[in-house]
């Protein structure tokens, strides 16, 4: 068992001829919890879905909870399951209760039984505060309850590595927070996390590290203290000028 | 398909294919009230099945076939033979690969018009109209006929026996040429009245109608043959379905007596029960029975023997030497 | 403000000076047409098994003929005294019809076994031969029971195939969904009368013997392929009205291929597709009509049956007019049906 | 060995591999069977037969052809009646479905009424019952002796229908139809091209009236040239005899099979059309209200503009389908390309030979049909990105 | 001729059963500028579509430009012609170009030829300040030269009076200015507007009177001065409140 959770090395990524991540290096240990922010188009959401696969990367290393993320289907398939994921837009499904939502990746990857699977989605649904909505459809919930059953299926799957693409940004104001809230919780809990958000306000309370990305590479690293009060990178400077300005 | 095996593929299925009709055509393929086929065509079917099986009960299959697609059903097999009124033409008998038996049934062609026109012979229509029936050896002939006489009328043709008759009787032509069975048949059943319409006498042309096998199977055709035959030996001796028992019981020559299996040989010789002739005429009498009951005065269409009876009636057709 | 019925009326068909002439003219016309046919139909017909010369002599319709052979027309060439069981048989498949119509089927289990159930229970009733149940041959079904037959299968063998046929075609390997694509778009520009005619016609000459079969089936089996096809592109608008989130979360959840497609896309595809797929079924029952120009016995050749015989040989748009009804009855409920579900999931859309 | 197959880019090139060379055995299976079938049935396989004459008539021509001609001519002679009986009963349809659409939106209680009526009875009926509806009802209407031509000039009797014209080849009748479509189009693509955008409209209409001028010339020509000897250059038709002499006539078959489709047609045109016009934004018809242009003025210009340009691509596909559908016509023995080929297979035997031309010939005319259509439409379709109408 | 542009006298207007209009009372003189506001959906458009029969009403007299608005065709015809109308969604006829839909009223209503129609479009195009987009079709425009094309081709037809309904609510905020440019020009030149609009800054700026609605009536009507510094009604002041606080 290695200590990362998470490392790329020396990683490029192009849609056709546009270069959109250069020569990515990123660690990301066991139980380490990292912010990823940048300006739009920056490339945050193609580093996150790299990780997992739902883009391919075209040259460099990836390794996820060490395993090689290779040309072969089982690392693949070992990864995916190894490592959660929540959505900007929810992306539950739409034909099937929360219940369901949360219990099928469960039975038909990780092959357990239903009895059991409920019983550990009850409980990931009652973490984050919605166990009543159960037997509900997705399109009956609000955004921000949505949101948080999407990550209650994720953790469904007892990942070891929770990965947030932008989880609010689709959410009115007043739902944030509760959206935020289990979030938090999940970091006090240990849990590895990669998020991507632009919450300067969650980034401070429970990231580890910030890490800065601009023109898909890395520009800037570094605890949330430094990374707020004392940026080194110009761009760093005028990017945390324009968000914390609002 | 090697030789012989249309005769032992239908005796190891234990059931005869024969052509039906997805409709019907008057006389030769109809369906009762009781959604039985019946006709002469159908009769045949019944006689080669009884023949192969001693009974066609259980063992006759009526396959419901159109026009066009005879032929190449019969080569793909989906029927074992053809009886479907088809005329025996050089083309068919040799590029087609098909191969008749000798005919079962003389159609002469000729043309039917409306009485009221005082029309009295073909080249009397000149400048009108005459339907045929499409892409049968009718067309073919009425066409050739026209021509070589100098007749210019426009023909129409129909690929529906049903259709041709009703643009018949609507007015949509003239006069409509098709052997004088349909003709006759469609007069009498002409709306009209038979008085209304009148048969020309013109002879337009022959056509035999022959059962269809596939070429290159001579002992399959050979069972055709003798199945027609055995039908005309049965008229010719005066056995009927009614007396066959009778005659069988005490046959009043040899040759009888071999023919209804009492004495053997009849049948082995085709590959089939010695007694198969017996059960032929058992089940569907002699070829006057059939013809009677499907075309002739038990038939609403009462049409005559004609030329279609045996020689000894003023006929062509001829039973073959029984030894 | 009160209207009045006139009122309503007025504004309905009398607005304005131009819509008093057309509505005048049309009202004219259908009304004309209407004292035409209740004439014919009713009011100068003769009624009654049997009456072939009062038909002759009449001027309207004569349903005589429909008493006299109905049975032909309805059930073909299937053995008289067993015709209850071609009944029952067409019966089951109408219920099988319409409890799929009921939403509780509506998962792709149920349907499926309640049509593979119905159509198994048809089957073994026509063809007999057990618990002293005749056998009757293929040969011998006709009439709206074949008709019926033909529909069922094809869509119970096309609707597997358009789910593999939607799938290559959206494959993420080129060679696939091109290949796929170009068989589709090829069959789906021949007429299907000329796939018909085709498997009746050629297939024995190209497959082997033992993979020729029976015409019926091969027919079939044409159909179905043509069905799959167009049902295919149905399917694969479906598909792609998906949000493409649903399959990337699907796969974030370390879901293999044939559960994402079994769980995740198709279910929802489905649903998507549903109303053109309804809109495919109508027309592959309609087109189910065409097997009788390649020589089957179904209701429409039962019908032309119906009327050519000595007897009855005069009467032949009385028997259409009769198998018409019996298309429109189906097709009509179906299609209406259709359009009330289009307009519930259009109304449920959010 | 086993990491080799875990690789993907190995699974999916074995697939891909898997499936084209599946598919290609197949059918080099199914060839190979066939011509070992046919050989020993003794046909003979090839396309030598297409010279050799076929002996049977075609009962509706455009060309020149008699029993002696050969069996390629027999298949043109097909092709062009699909061609013609398509063309002219896609037009009917497009006619009268159009007019049944606009009935549906019209507002008027009765024409929605009798539109809906109209759409549910066609719809829903097989398309062959109706053909055979209709054939027999024409083929009911009173033989030529006892019709009094209507107007003097049209004459509808059992044998057809009898109207007056112009005395040339039927082919050249098709000619001057294709012409003056081809007219259209350039019309059209010089209306709507992108490349004669900065080329001002009076000039513009300068080049159209060349267009015609020419169409005219040419229509003009083929006329002259396609003229029947020794007969009157335009005549009505006139009692003789048993029948109707001069004039075109007709025949049932042609004419129930264009009843036939234009009204299956109009039914699925009418309700696309219909669907159309409801896609329309109220807002448009206001605005034009609101200029003070007329219920009528909004109609042609607005209205039925955008509605055809909505429903183009829903329309392209439905006229290819209403193609195919003409085969229907075998059922009354219209000799179309599927009749020709059918006859053609029963008389000549060679089925697989005639089955390829068969498809050969409707995948070229369908994937024309769209193809031009598919131009047509991307010269209409509304520009710019903004599709809120 | 009158003095009146529009004269409203005890109209009432249903929807069915729903009385959207209740009687209303309105005077508009030639040159004056009438701004309509109010809460949504309290009859401001239906009023505005009732001026040029848009929308039928049930009772009372409407009176354009001398005209009386009832069933008489002639007479309908006589008041669009004389009434131009711009709507919030522009309502472009999308397969037209620019020019065509400019010149197609004149043409086909006023039966003005071709070149003579074109002239008077150019000219108005350019006041609108677009004369450059004229063989462009409207989907290839942003909102905003979209509603000024709007504006020229309701002036193309020569109108003694121009009704807006809230021409500049379907655009984004920095096209609002150039729409709203157009308008106050169009005002400063003495054109009789009636204008349903939320932009009180052009109430402020060029409306002779400010009319209230609410609830399908007429609450208040007075002076912008007055109107915005010392409502009346209760109503009116809510409303103010609302809309100016934000
Ligand atoms: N499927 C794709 N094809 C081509 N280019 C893409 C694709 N997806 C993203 N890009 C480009 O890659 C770059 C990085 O995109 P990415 O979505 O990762 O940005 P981001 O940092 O997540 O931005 P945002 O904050 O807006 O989500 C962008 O310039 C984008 O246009
Ligand atoms: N066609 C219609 N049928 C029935 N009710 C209607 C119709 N059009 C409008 N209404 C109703 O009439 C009332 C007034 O509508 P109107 O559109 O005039 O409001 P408005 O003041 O323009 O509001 P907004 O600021 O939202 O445009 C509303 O209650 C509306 O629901
Ligand atoms: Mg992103
Ligand atoms: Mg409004």
């Amino acid at each position: 068992m290695t200590e990362h959770a998470i490392l790329i090395r020396n990683m490029n990524k192009y849609y056709g001829s546009f270069h959109a991540l250069k020569n990515i290096d990123l660690e990301v240990k066991r139980g380490e919890r990292i912010v990823i922010c940048g300006p739009s188009g920056s490339g945050k959401s193609t580093l996150i879905r790299c990780i997992n696969r739902l883009e391919e990367h075209q040259s460099g290393d990836i390794e996820v909870m060490g395993t090689m993320l290779d040309e072969n289907v089982d690392h693949i398939d070992e990864i995916r399951r190894e490592a959660g994921m929540v959505f900007q837009n929810f992306n539950l499904f739409p034909h099937m209760t929360i219940l369901e939502n949360c219990i099928l990746a469960p039975m038909l990857v990780r092959k357990i039984d239903r009895v059991e699977a409920e019983k550990t989605a009850m409980e990931y649904l009652a973490r984050v505060k919605i166990p009543e909505q159960a037997s509900k459809y997705p399109g009956e919930l609000s955004g921000g309850q949505q949101q948080r059953v999407a990550i209650a299926r994720a953790l469904c799957m007892k990942p070891e590595l929770m990965l947030f693409d932008e989880p609010t940004s689709a959410l009115d104001p007043e739902m944030i927070s509760e959206v935020l809230d289990v979030m938090v919780g999940l970091a006090e809990d240990g849990m590895t996390m990669v998020c991507v958000t632009h919450e300067m306000g969650f980034a401070r309370q429970v990231a580890d590290r910030v890490v800065f990305m601009a023109d898909g590479q890395v520009i800037e690293q570094a605890e949330p203290e430094t990374f707020f009060e004392n940026p080194q990178n110009e761009r760093t400077k005028t990017f945390l000028s324009q968000v914390l300005g609002h | 398909q090697e030789q012989g095996g249309r005769l032992k593929t239908v005796l190891d299925r234990g059931s005869l294919l024969c052509s039906g009709h997805n409709g019907s055509f008057l006389g030769f393929a109809e369906v009762d009230d009781q959604g039985k086929w019946k006709g002469l065509d159908i009769e045949l079917c019944h006689a080669l099945a009884a023949g192969l099986f001693g009974t066609s009960e259980g063992h006759l299959e009526i396959v419901p076939i159109s026009w066009a697609q005879r032929w190449p059903a019969l080569q793909s097999g989906d029927i074992d033979v053809v009886i479907k009124v088809s005329g025996w033409t050089q083309s068919r008998d040799t590029e087609l690969n098909l191969q008749f038996s000798r005919p079962y049934f003389i159609g002469a062609f000729q043309a039917m018009t409306k009485t009221e026109l005082g029309v009295k012979s073909i080249a009397e229509l000149d400048g009108g109209t005459i339907c045929v029936a499409a892409g049968t050896s009718t067309e073919l002939a009425a066409a050739t006929y026209l021509q070589s006489k100098s007749i210019k009328v426009e023909l129409l043709t129909f690929e529906n026996g049903d259709e041709l008759r009703n643009a018949y009787y609507d007015g949509r032509c003239d006069a409509y040429i098709e052997w004088a069975p349909s003709l006759a048949a469609a007069r009498l059943d002409a709306p009209d009245g038979a008085e209304a319409h009148v048969i020309l006498p013109d002879v337009i042309d022959l056509e035999a109608e022959g059962i269809v096998v596939p070429e290159g199977d001579p002992k399959w055709l050979d069972v055709q043959n003798w199945m027609l035959s055995s039908l005309w030996f049965a008229e010719a001796n005066g056995i009927t379905s009614e007396n066959v028992d009778e005659i069988r019981a005490n046959p009043p020559s040899a040759t009888i007596e071999k023919f209804l299996g009492v004495t053997p040989g009849y049948g082995a010789r085709l590959g089939l029960s010695d007694d198969w002739a017996y059960n032929m005429i058992k089940e569907v009498g002699n070829f006057a029975e059939i013809y009677d009951r499907s075309l002739g005065d038990s038939s609403p269409y009462g049409l005559p023997r004609g030329i279609n009876a045996l020689y000894s009636n003023g006929g062509v057709f001829y039973p073959l030497i029984v030894d | 403000m009160p209207i009045s019925i006139f009122g309503a009326i007025r504004k309905k068909y009398f607005a304005t000076p131009t819509d008093i002439v057309v509505s005048s003219i049309l009202a004219v016309l259908v009304l004309w047409l209407l004292a035409n046919v209740i004439d014919w139909a009713f009011v100068k017909a003769v009624f009654g098994a049997g009456r072939r010369d009062d038909c002759l002599a009449a001027e309207g319709a004569c349903w005589s003929v429909i008493a006299s052979r109905w049975r032909i027309v309805l059930f073909g060439l299937y053995p008289f005294e067993e015709q209850w069981r071609s009944g029952v048989a067409c019966l089951i498949m109408v219920i099988v019809a319409a409890l799929s119509c009921v939403p509780y089927f509506w998962n792709g289990k149920r349907l499926l076994g309640l049509w593979l159930s119905g159509f198994a229970v048809f089957y073994v009733l026509m063809r007999g031969g057990f618990l002293g149940l005749t056998p009757v041959f293929e040969q011998n079904w006709g009439g709206l029971a074949l008709t019926l037959f033909i529909f069922a299968a094809v869509c119970i063998l096309g609707m597997p195939m358009a789910i593999v046929f939607a799938l290559l075609r959206r494959s993420e390997l080129p060679w696939i969904s091109r290949t796929m694509g170009l068989i589709i778009d090829t069959i789906r520009s021949l007429p299907l009368l000329t796939i018909m005619f085709t498997f009746a016609i050629v297939s024995p000459f190209v497959l082997p013997d033992w993979a020729v079969g029976d015409k019926l089936y091969r027919v079939i089996v044409g159909y179905a392929i043509f069905f799959a096809c167009y049902q295919a592109e149905i399917i694969r608008g479906g598909i792609q009205g998906l949000p493409a989130g649903q399959e990337e979360a699907a796969k974030a959840l370390g879901m293999g291929y044939w559960h994402r497609i079994g769980y995740i896309v198709l279910p929802q595809a489905f649903r998507n597709a549903l109303p053109p797929t309804i809109n495919q079924i109508v027309i592959t029952f309609k087109e189910t009509s065409l097997v009788t120009i390649i020589g089957f016995f179904d209701v429409m050749a039962s019908g032309r049956a119906a009327s050519g015989t000595a007897e009855w040989s005069f009467a032949h748009v009385e028997v259409y007019c009769f198998v018409a009804l019996i298309f429109f009855v189906f097709v009509f409920s179906l299609s209406r049906y259709g359009a009330y579900l289009e307009r519930r999931l259009g109304v449920g859309r959010r | 060995m086993l990491a080799i197959l875990k690789n993907r880019h190995v699974r999916d090139t074995g697939f891909q591999a898997g499936f084209v060379g599946a598919l290609v055995i197949l059918i080099v299976a199914l060839v190979v069977t066939g011509k070992a079938n046919l050989e020993a049935q003794g046909l003979t396989s090839g396309f030598g037969f297409l010279e050799r004459s076929t002996g049977w008539r075609i009962s509706f021509s455009l060309i020149d052809y008699t029993t002696s001609s050969p069996y390629w001519l027999a298949l043109v002679v097909g092709l062009l009646n699909s061609l013609f009986l398509g063309a002219v009963s896609l037009s009917f349809a497009t006619l009268i479905g159009v007019t049944v659409g606009v009935m549906r939106t019209s507002g008027n209680g009765m024409a929605e009424l009798v539109g809906t009526t109209f759409v549910e009875i066609f719809r829903n009926v097989p398309l062959i019952l109706q053909l055979l509806f209709w054939y027999s009802l024409l083929l009911s209407l009173p033989a030529p002796r006892e019709v009094e031509p209507v107007l003097g000039v049209f004459a509808f009797t059992g044998r057809g229908i009898y109207i007056p014209g112009l005395n040339i080849t039927g082919l050249s009748a098709f000619l001057i139809v294709v012409s003056l479509i081809a007219g259209a189009s350039v019309n059209l693509w010089l209306s709507t091209a992108e490349r004669f955008k900065t080329v001002s409209v009076a000039v513009r209409r300068k080049w159209k009236i060349c267009l015609w001028l020419g169409v005219a010339i040419v229509v003009f020509a083929i006329t002259w040239w396609g003229r029947l000897p020794e007969t009157p250059f335009f005549t009505i038709p006139e009692h003789r005899g048993l029948n109707y002499r001069n004039g075109i006539r007709v025949s049932p078959e042609l004419f129930a099979c264009i009843i036939a489709i234009s009204i299956y047609g109009a039914a699925y045109i009418a309700e696309i059309i219909r669907s159309g016009f409801n896609a329309i934004s109220p807002g448009q018809g206001e605005a034009g209200h609101a200029l003070g242009l007329s219920r009528w003025q909004i109609f042609t210009r607005i209205r039925l503009p955008l509605a055809i340009r909505i429903v183009m691509p829903t329309l392209i596909n439905q006229y290819v389908w209403l193609f195919k559908a003409t085969t229907i016509g075998i059922a009354i023995s219209f000799t179309d390309f599927f009749m020709v080929v059918s006859t053609a297979i029963n008389q000549s035997g060679q089925t697989l030979e005639l089955i390829a031309i068969l498809m050969g010939g409707f995948l070229v005319i369908n994937y024309s049909i769209a193809w031009v259509l598919n131009r047509v439409n991307d010269a209409i379709k509304l520009k710019g990105t903004q599709m809120r109408i």
